[in-house]
């Protein structure tokens, strides 16, 4: 008998269970109870975020699928498509941050993979609380050492991604990881189970009792209770998804499988029930041919176990023969367990006896949604209030506190543990603005950058959303690429405080604004919620990945400067903006203020001058202006270069220096060009109508910085690069 | 002091590294192999503690250090001369 | 030449490798599949890298049992000439072809970032384009490539001028900062006493295209196409 | 019959990930920690061998596949019920 307890463990509230009963027509039993819960859980259901995040644009003429499958998936012209996603796995990585960070990779390459597609590149982007706690840099060390483990065995790059750090993530982190990958656009494939009669293929590892609620621990808060919460942890095996990548892709190549969809969280309970609802189709399953890495296992546990690496495939009857065949080369088992009928129900036996029947679309579809309360957090007024403490007077040690904060820091420490180059692909090396990726035997490359600025969105929800995609859109603009389409990880709080909730709602308001105006479709993400910890949230945290096309890679630039005497100019204007700031938070200990604003017409007309400029072979080098503002993009323009070339650069404004220096306007980038093509870029940025100022030269091996003639900045090269590059190693050789 | 601490994973957690060598055994024909289980061993030196100090400092660094107790079990045993590797 | 890259189901510089010697350099090349038992003809066998099986026990401790290896030893034992990229070359100490053995890079952590290599026996076929004390601008990808040699066979490998590329800095000098993995004497690449079984940790067919940065690879491929 | 075997470095090869483990030990302030070797163990389940089969193809499998003999050394017993971790 199901009661209030049972209910409670399984997540699921008294008029779920009267929904599910109604659905059914019966009270389920426990495995079917099972079933509604996992799917009805808010990772899986959405049931909280639906109603908003419909309000996000999610067509245009290169969209081939938007949000409802694996994954999304855009034209790229020449018969090629990109299929991306993004996948947060802050949960299990939380509690063992190798086998966490390493799974979630595991899952969104199954993602991107089942579409027919190779995956070329992952990208990461993850928080953590300060590295002066060991325990903080425990997780750290974990996360990094486990998605450098996954993603370099099985030889798809890690490109790029970023790191912040922020006490409140120091019990929450967040680990989110993004795939790309490369497909013809005959070979895609997607997640049905047609044909009644077709069998039902189960492939991969065996299934063991992992990670059993795994999703419905993504959709509760985490206390002290989870340090005891542990099963839910899976260990991953890239060498099997390796197998599995490669015969999957082999029979979907040889157009052997009708559909097949990956088994991660909710595994066989999520693939038996999605595959059928989209087709209007059911499925029929025997658990006792589904392999089992265990004895005894009950059907509760073989439908909800999360054991990693492993699909379920529908093909034809008279490809089984073949399809075993390939799976058998990669020394992999292709067990039929069921097949496809034309009663829309997913049934179930095991030994003998039916265990569950249920419709799949009461499962799949008819999850109820909330609109759940909102409301404005009453502590925002007094956090947007700044008093500006005064400049200080050493701004040179500022500017090399800010190049050392962890958060601004070279991240090489991350990145050279990636296997950032397998597949020979990677043009752009990590470290720039946007990561770059060639296309063997064609002219264009693909451009991808993770982005997204918690604090912003702490101190205003909804500026904070529209300004992710700007600057994820501005970093792609960098290296010369046009933005095809985004895909989003919208990690919050616990959706039932209303205060979450609000933030949330700003904050996809802002997002879909800027995805508007910059006319690209959102074709998938993810939302990860109940990020608290002992009652406390952590910042809403959007993290943008937009994919972008470059027509041409010879002209590709980077962000460093390239050589002397070349000028130095700044798209964009410079306002005093310092709320929210990095300058405030590293230096004052102030996070404080409203955020800077966004004028998305002028963001776009910015980077279109940027893209322009960059066809036309005009610019040595763009970077765009983000944390820390100019002082810190001008040392990192400093850093990239290969030969550690500094600038000279002077300002006329009686802006108070500290403003000058560290505001982050948004907007802006710094290029550098040859001084026989400055006529030509003020030409193009006045058709554009956007302000473009001529603020120095490279040249020399300092960062000088003067404002009306005074010097408020001298920094050698050198002293940057050894306070920037040595902050994260340093942290962890204590 | 030596102290030898033995750390595997769980019964229950998939241990891909010993059902890579037990595929490679089977390979190889070794076909009486039914499981190989892989872990870690750490043999730990101690200078000047007592019996009764090990028992409370050992089990405390595997459960902080060596092994997470989340996936991760842990058996461990004094050693005399003679059984050191 | 011809050349065969052999395909563990764990390798995945396999297809780089192959990319660069046909479409590349333009040579005529096949992928070996590590179950078959014949070598295609080819003259030249390259042992690419990856995690030939995940490397879990020891990176390419069970590579070595992997059927084709008996043909790969045939060959060098005929003289035919065999390279070992990264997972390549710990496969070719597993199999015994060369001496010594790798342990885990001396920080403990992967390592993935371009390095300095200084060519010291420019008298093999796999770099004879080279000058002596030539510096080439490579990448490296691995978790295990601290070389290890008993001062024994090191002294014999020293000898016999086995030691053919270094690590080192972009003038040549070796110090013990450029020595990132930790290595014996700053082994990156070695031969065998025949000269005809090279293994080294650097990926030559990551640095083939100047579009990726270097092209410096090139040099040992096209040594070999020279020989 | 279960078997147990112990792979570790030799005593002329340097194990950092022992150093490592022994200087977070330090760091946490267990000062009477003098060293620490880091090494794996197998645990192999047989089926239907005898002790002699046993001792002729263990060692076997160990020198072949489980430990490389330039760098490391082996150590294996038969567990008793009690013995397994
Ligand atoms: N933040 C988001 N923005 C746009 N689409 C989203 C977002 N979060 C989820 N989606 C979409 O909603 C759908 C939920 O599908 P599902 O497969 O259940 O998700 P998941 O695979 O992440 O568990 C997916 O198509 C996903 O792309
Ligand atoms: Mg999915």
């Amino acid at each position: 008998m199901i009661d209030p307890k049972v209910l409670s463990d399984h997540n699921l509230t008294a008029e779920e269970y009267e929904k599910i009963t109604a659905l059914i027509g019966r009270e389920p039993n426990l495995t079917e109870l099972g079933i509604f819960s996992l799917m009805w859980s808010e990772h899986c259901s959405y049931k909280s975020s639906k109603a908003f995040l419909s309000r996000l644009p999610t067509s245009g003429k290169r969209v081939i699928q938007g949000p409802g499958e694996n994954a999304g998936i855009i034209d790229i012209g020449d018969g090629q498509a990109v299929v991306f996603k993004i996948e947060s796995h802050n949960h299990p990585s939380l509690i063992e941050p190798f086998q966490g960070a390493a799974t979630g990779v595991g899952g969104i390459l199954r993602d991107i993979f089942t579409m027919g597609a190779r995956p070329i590149a992952l990208l990461d982007s993850l928080r953590f609380g300060p590295l002066e706690s060991p325990k903080n840099r425990a997780i750290m060390d974990g996360v990094v050492a486990g998605i450098s483990s996954y993603g370099n065995s099985i030889g798809v790059p890690t490109v790029g991604g970023e790191v912040y750090f922020h006490e409140v993530y120091s019990r929450n982190p967040l680990v989110n990881v993004f795939c790309l990958g490369l497909v013809e656009k005959t070979k895609i494939f997607f997640a049905r189970a047609e044909g009644p009669g077709n069998p039902v293929l189960y492939v991969g590892s065996k299934t063991g009792r992992d990670g059993i609620h795994g999703a419905t621990m993504a959709s509760a808060e985490f206390g002290q209770e989870t340090e005891h919460k542990r099963p839910n942890v899976q260990v991953g095996d890239p060498f099997k998804e390796k197998l599995l990548l490669e015969a999957c892709l082999e029979v979907m190549e040889k157009g052997l499988i009708v559909g097949i969809q990956d088994m991660g969280a909710a595994g066989l309970t999520c693939s038996t029930t999605e595959m059928p609802a989209k087709s209007g189709t059911g499925i029929s399953i025997n658990l006792d041919l589904v392999p089992q890495r265990e004895d005894g296992m009950t059907p509760y546990e073989i439908m909800l176990s999360e054991s990693q690496e492993r699909m379920l495939i529908v093909a034809g009857k008279e490809n089984v023969a073949e399809v075993r065949k390939i799976f058998a080369k990669w020394d992999l088992d292709a067990v039929p367990i069921g097949e496809v009928t034309a009663r829309k129900n997913l049934k179930v036996s095991f030994r003998g006896e039916t265990v569950i029947d249920v419709p799949v679309d009461a499962v799949v579809n008819l999850c109820p949604v909330y609109r759940r309360p909102a409301r404005k957090p009453a502590s925002l007024r007094s956090a947007q209030t700044l008093t500006l403490p005064s400049p200080p007077k050493d701004l040179s040690s500022v500017v090399l506190k800010l190049a050392a904060s962890p958060t601004i820091a070279d991240k090489e420490w991350v990145f050279r543990q990636y296997d950032h180059m397998v597949q020979t692909n990677t043009v752009l090396l990590p470290g720039a603005d946007a990561a770059v990726l060639r296309i063997k035997g064609r002219k264009k490359g693909l451009a991808v950058t993770l982005d997204g600025n918690a604090l912003y969105c702490s101190l205003d929800p909804r500026t904070g959303g529209a300004i992710a995609v700007a600057e994820a859109c501005r970093n792609l603009a960098c290296v010369g690429a046009v933005p095809l389409g985004v895909t989003n990880c919208l990690n919050f709080g616990n959706p039932e405080k209303p205060e979450v909730m609000w933030q949330f709602k700003e904050v996809i308001e802002g997002l879909a604004e800027a995805c508007r105006t910059f006319e690209i479709p959102v074709t998938g993400g993810n939302v990860s919620f109940y990020n608290d910890t002992e009652g406390l949230s952590i910042h809403p945290t959007p993290v943008l990945g937009v994919v972008g096309l470059i027509d041409d890679l010879a002209k590709l630039v980077g962000p460093g400067f390239r050589e002397e005497g070349a000028v130095v100019v700044l798209f964009g204007e410079t306002i005093e903006e310092l709320g929210g700031s990095e300058y405030l938070r590293a230096v004052h200990g102030l996070e404080k203020g409203r955020p800077p604003g966004i004028d998305l017409k002028k963001e776009r007309a910015v980077q279109d001058l940027c893209r322009e400029a960059i066809r036309e072979g005009l610019l040595r080098s763009a970077h765009d202006l983000s944390e820390g503002g100019l002082a810190v993009c001008a040392a990192e323009c400093c850093l990239f270069g290969s030969s550690g070339t500094g600038c000279v650069l002077d300002f006329d404004d009686e802006m108070r220096p500290d403003a000058w220096l560290f505001s982050e306007t948004q907007s802006r980038i710094l290029v550098s060009v040859a001084g026989r093509d400055l006529p030509r870029l003020k030409e193009l940025a006045e058709e554009r109508n956007t302000p473009v100022k001529t603020v120095g030269r490279t040249g020399g091996t300092e960062l000088i910085i003067r404002q009306n003639e005074r010097e408020i900045v001298r920094l050698p090269v050198e002293t940057l690069h050894e306070a920037w590059k040595k902050a994260i190693p340093r942290a962890f050789s204590v | 002091m030596r102290v030898r601490i033995l750390v595997s994973f769980k019964e229950s957690v998939l241990d891909p590294q010993g059902q890579t060598v037990k595929n490679a055994l089977l390979t190889l024909g070794y076909s009486s192999v039914k499981d190989v289980r892989q872990g870690k061993v750490f043999e730990i030196e101690f200078d000047g503690i007592s019996d009764e100090d090990a028992r409370r400092i050992v089990p405390e660094i595997a459960n902080k250090v060596l092994a997470n107790p989340i996936i991760e079990k842990f058996a461990w045993e004094i050693l005399g001369e003679a059984k050191q590797v | 030449m011809k050349f065969g890259v052999v395909v563990f189901p764990g390798s995945n510089c396999d297809h780089d490798t192959y990319y660069v010697l046909k479409d590349v350099l333009g040579q005529e090349t096949v992928l070996l599949w590590h179950k078959d038992h014949e070598l295609k003809g080819v003259d030249c066998v390259v042992l690419p890298g990856g995690f030939s099986y995940g490397d879990y026990l020891r990176s390419g401790a069970i590579a070595r049992f992997s059927p084709l290896m008996r043909e790969v030893r045939e060959h060098a034992e005929r003289g035919g000439l065999v390279l070992g990229i990264c997972n390549g070359f710990q496969v070719l100490l597993e199999l015994g072809l060369l001496p010594g053995a790798m342990l885990r890079n001396k920080n403990l952590k992967f390592l993935c970032q371009f390095v300095h290599l200084r060519v010291d026996n420019p008298a093999t076929p796999f770099t004879r384009l080279a000058r002596r004390g030539q510096v080439l601008r490579i990448p490296i990808a691995h978790f295990d490539g601290n070389y290890f040699a008993p001062p024994e066979s090191l002294a014999e490998l020293e000898e016999q001028d086995q030691i053919v590329l270094r690590y080192a800095d972009e003038n040549g000098e070796l110090t013990g900062e450029t020595n990132v993995n930790g290595s014996t004497a700053a082994v990156a690449g070695l031969i065998s006493r025949r000269g005809n079984v090279m293994g080294m940790m650097p990926h030559p067919e990551r640095a083939s295209e100047s579009a990726l940065g270097s092209g410096d690879g090139r040099l040992i491929f096209e040594s070999l196409i020279r020989s």
